[in-house]
């Protein structure tokens, strides 16, 4: 089996990380925007655990492992957290579109 | 007992988790009073603020530290990379978040005690309060980021906390999603470090002094995290979400906002650029795709310098023409980060004196302006400027308090701002060499600034009344002391008003104590300290 | 001390109707102590009473190692003795006559005391020992006579005139003080040595009991800054003195009150800015330009207003005319040298012209107008009058043996023998020269206008009437002046006195008294023959109530209105002044309100503009935060990855 | 000794605190004030040198000065650092004189008595402050802190354009003093100096090389120079003048015109002589620019009050001409025609103020022949127009005769222009004399009468100081040549 190199990987990461961003910029339903956040935040603990795989050198305080466990973890809470505002925001103004919801501006 | 020897340094800490529990246990048990609750959170923030400063070993308090003066500004032993460390320069700004945190609920006080959802408004406040302080103390990445995010979320919902109000809703909504793409732009570029250095320890990183493998990469990470932590610190261009949750949010929680959470991301930026970066020095040249070892400091502080001048002129334009008072407010604080930043780019003890005084005068300034526009909304106020008209005739005091916290985001002599103001920009100027033009750019933008804060006094001043609608029962109930202008805006939030006034015309004359406090923390920092 | 006596009289404000009395007792009181100090002076030995106080002592600077000190004190020289005499007794005349002029008028408080003000000032100028102290009185006199001017300050006119006035004069005030300033820097360091010059001592006219110019030799003195410095001198002469160009102030300065005409703009204001000239020559000194200069002005008004003076229909101006005139003279003597002389006629000059004023004010006093056209006949309503003008008269034209034939002489004669040396004095000789026909034809014109004839012109006049004996006093006794007053030269103490003036400096000795030579006679004879001329003439035309038909052919006709419009001079000022300057000030009042103004409001509007723009993007859709997010980031990446690098590897780090 | 100069400035805070609490008695506690400041100013003149008789010595430094710690940095000191000389306890005179006059003239000013009177003491501590300290950022903060109740002065109390006037006075004279402040920051820093006292800071600046005084006093002299103001920084004046109230008016032009003047001569030319010596081409541009654009400016003028303010830029164009004379005479010149002025204009400023209360307007055309109906009025105004011409006899006559000889000493020939328009300056006066004073009535209201008591005292007093000092200068010059002349090119 092969394995992906540096650059490689890097560039898998950092696909992900601009799907996600794309999302962001082009959706504008709550919900997928949440789930585009998702992706990039993904990218990021991808990104941990390769390097901790990979790192040159046995990595000094916390490995890169046990980061993206806590990275998940604290993924999992921002989203309830979205997902909460999701559901006020729906209740007050029955839309869950972030085009329609632009009464605070310049 | 080892366990409280272990847990004595967390004392500030502890009692807030504590004090948060207590309310969210007394909430699910019922008890709802808003004064019940409020006072909770008052005392809590009261008591950890005073046991920071103690910590700081102030005077008498010094007696009652919890944290060993050999453990602050402790530099690890090699090797060694702790997740958090106890910096005097840390104490300094968790006293400041405090401060913060201790003015809004003291005057949160005075919230019509039969409004809903008291619990989770002081909880969070406490909860977000926490984070802050775990902000103070980190010295490694994640930590960091975590106890931001620990902040972060508890702020989303405070700014949405009422649930009824769409305009506050749609305020979280908009912190939230940018929130948790400057959350996750950070955590990417911590990966990208943690890549480049092997480790998210700051302490690490910083003593890997110019040996950085991969130099483009290093950049990439600091520039992720750059872009991240300006969220938090409204730095243009990622400041647009903070006027809108400003605005939308209840003025209070814009208090905090503004006055408490976004120090958090100065800090931030002292603690990942100022701390590591400006000694990753390498004896290379300035091309960092030629591969180690290479100066990322000085590029670092370029952008940085870009960055700063931007922020304080767009905002500062910005607010030139806004006829909203909170909207205004919002784009002020924006050119405030501006001028902290400078402090940040230059890197010295003073300019890092000066960043800090800053942020102290910020605190005060931009929390109290909140708090009055809070007290003069319960008065009946529109929102616009022009609302104010005639304002300094009905209430004199509160006007008098809202004109030197205006006066001193000016940066007008005798006030807190000035010194502040004047303590960074003459850092500036002290350092010399291409740092005079940011002294020159935040001066000029301080004469611009005069431009709009003058338009607020003119209306609150000089222009006549316009016929305000009748104010509510609520507002118009107490009848304090005329003098104080504490009738109809509740004796605490008048306290805390006053309080603030008097802190800065006080600091404004004699800085001396705190600025002695700060910048012998400052120099800890600079010299070694995370 | 006299000093003291007579600046106490100024300050008082009398508030009553008997103020005019204590007026005149206290001129009178000053005329004693003036004419005792004058006979002091004639009969004293010759020495120069100097007390002086230090007014002023600037500390040691830069260009002034001893500091200096700017002084005041009194000098009582011959010229000053001379000068006091003049003063105090026609001011006490006129004050006199004031008492019965001014009765009706209201405000008389107020005429006394700008009135005695005025005569302190003036004697304090006449005393002053120093050319600062000179020009503090010099600037007080105009102020007096700026206020006498407007004292009908309710007539437009007259309120316009004090203004022309003060502005005329003032033009000259700023060459004086110019003078003054170049003198001072020439001077400063001269004088004995160690007295450290005018810039210890102050500008002093006279140091250690010796007068200026013999100080010794002034260290590095320039000629071109002495003689810019003596044509400023004479600058603010011609300013007082109403010397061409500065001449057209005087004549509207008739619109005061005929006592403040007589008293300032005949006998002593005017004549102040000759005794500048003198004392400047006597004691500091012009150049052999700043003579020539002189002379051509001096000899030029002469003439200039002469021919002014022939057709005015104003009685007061024509005599207003012949001032400037008489004072051309004056000047044209000090150029030419012979302070002592110019004084001299200054001297005579004061009574006769004095009482040409007051008699024209008796008679204006008695008729109401000052219309020569309609008055007429009235020699026989007031004969005193008529008498006293007609000795003036004879005594301005020249007509021996009244007092102006002696001192005019004498002014033309010491000119002529100059003429040797100077050959570029002959023009100004000749128009002086025959100025003396002018002088007799225009104020015989007027003795003939208005006393000749059987009755007025115009019948509506009011019977005329003597004035009371306060009025007819000073005529008698400034007729016997202007009959007596000439002769006086030949009288030994009168020689001493103006001998004693120019002891000290010997070669301005001559023509005193008038050595008359055969050439001199032959002068003598010609002016005397013009001035007869003149009368015969003026008799001619307008003898016993005769009225020459007006010119009729256009060529005269034109000259006459040139000559009525003062060859445009007002009108030239007036437009320099109203349209010229006021027009540059609106336009500079525009560019101050539109473009500097503009400039800062257009900034305002830049500023505007941006937030404006900058504001739309605040478009409240959080997908578009978002994209400013990502924006920022790649701006960042920008700058850290190409600009901060390429920065930091042009400049070497911040 | 005792700390005399913080026992004045005890004195002012405490009458201003009490003055805005005393309610409807603030014009007795505002008087009260004023009258102690002047006792202690005259302690202050008894106790210097060379008054009230002249010895020719100098004092070394400055007189009663005090110095405390006040703001610590490890890498700066700032002291509470006062002290006076000649300059300042001239302008400090001045600054009591006008106090008196002021609260006395508006003693029944009905609008907010309280503020009025309070806010006028605040501005006279704020410039006495200005004077007498001698650290740089105590210096801007009295600086700073004369701007604040004036633009209130402006904007409460003022015409009916008051608010755009304020607006524009603050905004000129903040940013001036902001670049002000970068060039004195700047100046403490590059020239290294330890402290920002002015011992130290004069010290240091000795060492500094001519280019970098050059730079250093390019942004005070902007500062200074709008304050002063000169031409073509001038424009907020006019308005500013016309727009206050009379006691606002009366100590802009008095005091807040002097401030320009006594920094420009403190903290510029005397601490960067060299610089100074470099820029003063550009000095005498700006001085000849502004005396005669005030002067025929003022020609040009309908409202009284706007002439007034346009001969204030002509004469201050005169004191910064003697100023940048750098000769010790033309110092002292320029101190006396500042005292000078603020005397003057002052009296002036009153004048127009009773003027236009008592004829309803100050449109000169519109108002003639008021001498019948208010001769009180028109004698002060005439004495102070003729003051302001600079007749003898008068202040400011041997002020301007010091400063155009010390002009022509130093500058030759340059000199015409000033002596050119002492004439325009006789011109416009005259004129506004001519068709206000004399003249046939014009545009008199039928209740017209003449000055108030309190108004007339307070023009009297001015118009008595004017003939006293004109015909005593030695008073002043006695005291201002004890001042040690610092840092001139030629000493």
């Amino acid at each position: 089996m092969t394995t992906l190199g540096p650059t490689g990987f890097l560039a898998l990461s950092s696909a992900l990380l601009g799907i996600g961003l794309f999302g962001i910029l082009t959706r504008r339903n709550f919900v997928l925007l949440l789930i585009s956040i998702e992706i990039a935040t993904n990218a990021a603990i991808l990104n941990f655990v390769y390097f901790a795989a990979f790192a040159p050198s046995a990595p000094l305080g916390i490995s890169g492992q046990s980061i993206a466990v806590v990275l998940v973890g604290f993924a999992a809470t921002e989203v309830a957290v979205g997902l909460a505002i999701v559901l006020a925001l729906n209740r007050a103004k029955g839309t869950i579109n972030v085009a329609e919801v632009t009464e605070l501006k310049s | 007992m080892d366990a409280l020897a272990m847990a004595a340094p967390f004392a500030p800490e502890l009692v807030l988790l504590a004090a948060a529990l207590l309310v969210f246990l007394l909430d699910v048990l019922g008890v709802r009073h808003l004064e019940a609750l409020g006072a909770i959170g008052t005392a809590a923030t009261g008591t950890s603020l005073l046991l920071v400063i103690a910590d700081l070993g102030f005077g008498p308090l010094g007696a009652l530290r919890t944290l060993g003066a050999s453990h602050l500004d402790a530099v690890p032993a090699p090797g060694t990379a702790p997740l958090y460390a106890f910096s005097s320069f840390g104490l300094v700004f968790q006293g400041l978040f405090l401060l913060a945190a201790f003015l809004v609920s003291l005057a949160s006080l005075s919230r019509p005690s039969h409004e809903r959802g008291a619990a989770v408004f002081f909880g969070l406040l406490l909860l977000a309060t926490l984070g802050m302080l775990l902000v103070a103390i980190a010295s490694d990445l994640i930590f960091l980021l975590l106890a931001i995010e620990l902040t972060s979320i508890a702020s989303y919902i405070l700014v949405g906390y009422t649930r009824r109000d769409p305009r506050s809703l749609e305020a979280a909504m908009k912190f939230y999603i940018i929130g948790a793409l400057s959350s996750t732009l950070s955590f990417f570029g911590a990966s990208l470090l943690f890549g480049a250095y092997g480790t998210t320890n700051l302490y690490a990183i910083r003593a890997s002094a110019g040996a950085v493998g991969y130099p483009v990469l290093a950049l990439l990470g600091f520039g992720f995290l750059l872009a991240g932590l300006a969220f938090k610190t409204t730095l243009v261009p990622f400041h647009a979400w903070a006027v809108d949750v400003y605005d939308g949010a209840p003025s209070d929680v814009s208090a905090f906002l503004a006055g408490g959470t976004k120090k958090i991301g100065v800090f931030a930026f002292f603690l990942v650029f100022l701390g590591p970066v400006l000694y990753l020095r390498g004896t290379g040249g300035a091309n960092p795709f030629a591969g180690p070892p290479f100066d990322i400091g000085p590029v670092v502080q370029v952008t940085l310098a870009v960055v700063a001048v931007l922020t304080m002129t767009v905002g500062n334009v910005l607010a030139l023409l806004q006829r909203e008072m909170k909207r205004m407010l919002a784009y002020s604080s924006i050119s405030q980060a501006g001028y902290i930043l400078i402090g940040v780019t230059i890197g010295t003890a003073p300019a890092l004196a000066g960043a800090t005084l800053q942020v102290l005068a910020h605190v005060l300034m931009k929390s109290g302006a909140f708090l009055v526009v809070a007290a003069v909304a319960g008065l009946g106020v529109g929102p616009l400027i022009d609302d104010w008209r005639g304002l300094g005739a009905r209430r004199p005091a509160l006007s008098v308090a809202f004109a030197l916290m205006l006066l001193s985001l000016a940066g007008v002599p005798l006030t807190v701002g000035f010194v502040s103001k004047f303590v960074l920009f003459s850092a500036a100027v002290q350092a010399q060499g291409l740092f005079v033009w940011l002294a020159v750019a935040g001066l000029l933008n301080s004469a611009l600034s005069v431009f709009y804060y003058g338009r607020v006094l003119k209306a609150i001043f000089f222009d006549p009344a316009t016929p305000t609608p009748a104010p509510s029962g609520a507002a118009m109930g107490a009848a304090g002391p005329p003098p104080l202008g504490a009738g109809g805006i509740g004796y605490a939030r008048a306290a805390a008003i006053g309080l603030i006034a008097v802190a800065i015309v006080a600091l404004g004359l004699y800085p001396q104590p705190v600025l002695g406090a700060i910048q012998s923390a400052a120099t800890h920092f600079v010299a070694g300290g995370a | 001390m006299s000093f003291v006596v007579v600046g106490l009289l100024g300050r008082r404000m009398p508030r009553l109707e008997w103020g005019g009395w204590v007026a005149v007792v206290c001129s009178g009181a000053a005329m004693v102590v003036g004419v005792l100090i004058g006979l002091g002076e004639v009969l004293g030995p010759a020495t120069y009473v100097d007390r002086r106080y230090t007014w002023l002592h600037l500390a040691p600077s830069s260009g002034y190692p001893n500091g200096f000190s700017l002084v005041v004190g009194t000098l009582v020289d011959p010229l000053s003795a001379l000068m006091l005499i003049v003063v105090t007794v026609v001011g006490f005349l006129v004050m006199l006559y004031s008492i019965g002029y001014m009765h009706q008028d209201r405000g008389l408080p107020r005429y006394y005391a700008e009135l005695s003000l005025f005569l302190a000032a003036m004697n304090g100028l006449v005393l002053s020992d120093n050319l600062l102290e000179f020009f503090l009185f010099w600037e007080l006199v105009g102020l007096c006579s700026y206020f006498l001017i407007g004292f009908y300050y309710e007539k437009p006119s007259a309120s316009s005139a004090a203004k022309e006035a003060f502005l005329v004069t003032r033009v000259g005030d700023v060459m004086l003080l110019l003078g003054i300033f170049l003198f001072f820097y020439e001077y400063a360091a001269a004088g004995p040595v160690g007295s450290g010059g005018w810039a210890a001592n102050g500008f002093l006219f006279v140091q250690n009991g010796l007068p200026f110019l013999q100080q010794g030799p002034p260290v590095a003195t320039d000629p071109t800054i002495l003689t810019v410095a003596g044509i400023m001198i004479l600058g603010g002469a011609a300013g007082k003195s109403a010397q061409f160009p500065l001449h057209v102030w005087l004549p509207d300065a008739m619109e005061g009150p005929t006592t403040v005409s007589a008293l300032i703009h005949a006998a002593t204001m005017v004549a102040a800015g000759v005794y500048l000239l003198a004392v400047t020559s006597v004691f500091i000194g012009f150049t052999a330009t700043d003579s020539l200069v002189i002379v051509a002005v001096g000899g030029f008004t002469t003439f200039f207003a002469a021919t002014m003076a022939v057709v005015h229909p104003d009685i007061k101006r024509v005599i207003a005319y012949s001032t400037i005139s008489q004072l051309g003279y004056m000047v044209l003597a000090v150029g030419a040298g012979f302070s002592m002389v110019a004084l001299y006629h200054l001297f005579t000059h004061a009574f006769f012209k004095a009482l040409l004023f007051l008699a024209a004010g008796s008679v204006i006093h008695a008729v109401g107008t000052q219309d020569l056209f309609k008055m007429g006949g009235l020699k026989k309503a007031m004969p005193l009058t008529a008498a006293a003008f007609a000795i003036g008269g004879l005594a301005l034209a020249g007509i021996p043996p009244f007092a102006g034939f002696w001192s005019k002489d004498d002014v033309l004669a010491s000119v002529y023998s100059t003429l040797g040396s100077h050959p570029y004095y002959w023009p100004f000789f000749l128009l002086a020269f025959f100025s003396v026909f002018l002088t007799a034809y225009y104020i015989f014109r007027v003795w003939f206008l208005v006393f000749s004839g059987d009755r007025p012109r115009d019948p509506t006049l009011p019977p005329a009437h003597e004035g009371p004996w306060v009025m007819r006093v000073p005529l008698v006794v400034l007729s016997a002046f202007a009959v007596g007053g000439g002769a006086l030269v030949f009288f030994p103490g009168f020689q001493r006195l103006l001998l004693k003036g120019v002891g000290f400096a010997g070669s301005l000795a001559a023509g005193i008294p008038p050595a008359y030579t055969a050439t001199d006679l032959l002068l003598s004879g010609g002016g005397v023959g013009l001035a007869l001329g003149g009368l015969a003439l003026a008799w001619w035309l307008w003898g016993n109530g005769r009225v020459a038909p007006l010119p009729s052919s256009t060529a005269t006709r034109a000259m006459r209105n040139v000559l009525l419009e003062r060859y445009y001079f007002k009108a030239g000022y007036d437009w320099i002044g109203g349209r010229g300057i006021y027009t540059l000030a609106r336009a500079a009042d525009f560019f101050d309100q539109f473009v500097i103004d503009g400039t800062v409001h257009g900034f305002e509007k830049g500023f505007a503009a941006l937030s404006d723009r900058l504001r739309r993007l605040q478009s409240g859709l959080v997908s578009d935060y978002a994209a400013y997010v990502v924006a920022g980031l790649v701006t960042v990446f920008v700058l850290l990855l190409l600009v901060a690098p390429y920065l930091v590897g042009r400049f070497g780090g911040t | 000794m005792i700390p005399i100069l913080s026992l004045v400035l005890a004195t002012l805070l405490a009458g201003t605190a009490v003055t805005f609490l005393a309610g409807s008695r603030a014009r007795w506690a505002a008087l009260g004030t004023a009258l102690a400041f002047l006792a202690e100013v005259g302690f202050l003149f008894l106790g210097y040198p060379g008054w009230p008789g002249y010895n020719g010595a100098m004092v070394p430094g400055f007189a009663d000065q005090e110095s405390y710690a006040w703001i610590h940095l490890y890498w700066m000191h700032v002291n509470y650092t006062v002290g006076v000389d000649g300059i300042s306890l001239v302008l400090i005179l001045l600054t009591a004189i006008l106090q008196i006059a002021t609260v006395v003239y508006s003693w029944t000013e009905s609008k907010r008595p309280a503020a009025y009177f309070g806010l006028v003491t605040l501005t006279c501590l704020g410039s006495f402050g200005v004077f007498v300290a001698l650290d740089v950022l105590l210096f801007f903060l009295f600086w700073e802190a004369v701007l604040i109740p004036m633009f209130f002065l402006i904007g409460y109390w003022g015409g009916p354009r008051r608010r755009y006037a304020a607006i524009k006075f603050f905004v000129y004279t903040h940013v001036a003093s902001i670049v002000m402040l970068v060039g004195l920051l700047a100046l403490v820093f590059y020239s290294g100096a330890t402290s920002f006292d002015f011992a130290s800071v004069y010290a240091a600046a000795r060492g500094l090389s001519p280019v970098v005084q050059v730079f250093l006093f390019l942004p005070l002299l902007f500062g200074f120079a709008v304050k002063f103001p000169v031409v073509p920084f001038h424009t907020w004046l006019p308005d500013a003048h016309v727009e206050a109230p009379t006691g606002g008016s009366v100590l802009l032009a008095g005091l807040l015109l002097k401030l320009g003047g006594y920094g420009l001569i403190r903290w510029a030319v005397e601490v960067l002589p060299v610089g100074f010596a470099h820029v003063r081409p550009i000095v005498f541009v700006l001085a000849f620019v502004s005396i005669l654009w005030g002067s025929v400016l003022a020609l040009s003028q309908r409202d009284l009050k706007r002439m007034v303010a346009y001969s204030s830029i002509n004469h201050m164009g005169i004191v910064l001409l003697a100023i940048g004379l750098g000769s010790s005479l033309g110092l002292l010149a320029a101190v006396l025609l500042m005292f000078a002025h603020g005397i003057v204009s002052a009296l002036l400023f009153m004048s127009a103020g009773t003027v236009h209360h008592t004829f309803g307007t100050r449109d000169i055309p519109s108002v003639g022949g008021i001498t019948p109906t208010t001769p009180a009025l028109s004698t002060m105004m005439m004495t102070g127009s003729l003051a302001s011409l600079g007749l003898p006899a008068l202040i400011s006559f041997p002020a301007e005769f010091v400063a155009l000889l010390a002009t022509w000493e130093a500058l030759g020939y340059l000199v015409l222009l000033p002596l050119a328009v002492l004439v325009v300056t006789a011109g416009f006066y005259l004129w506004m004399m001519q068709r206000m004073l004399f003249g046939p009535p014009r545009g008199i209201p039928a209740d017209a009468h003449d000055v108030p008591t309190h108004e007339g005292v307070a023009m009297g007093l001015l118009v008595a100081l004017s003939v006293l000092f004109g015909v005593l200068p030695g008073l002043l010059v006695n005291v201002i040549a004890n001042s040690p002349v610092k840092g001139f090119p030629g000493t």
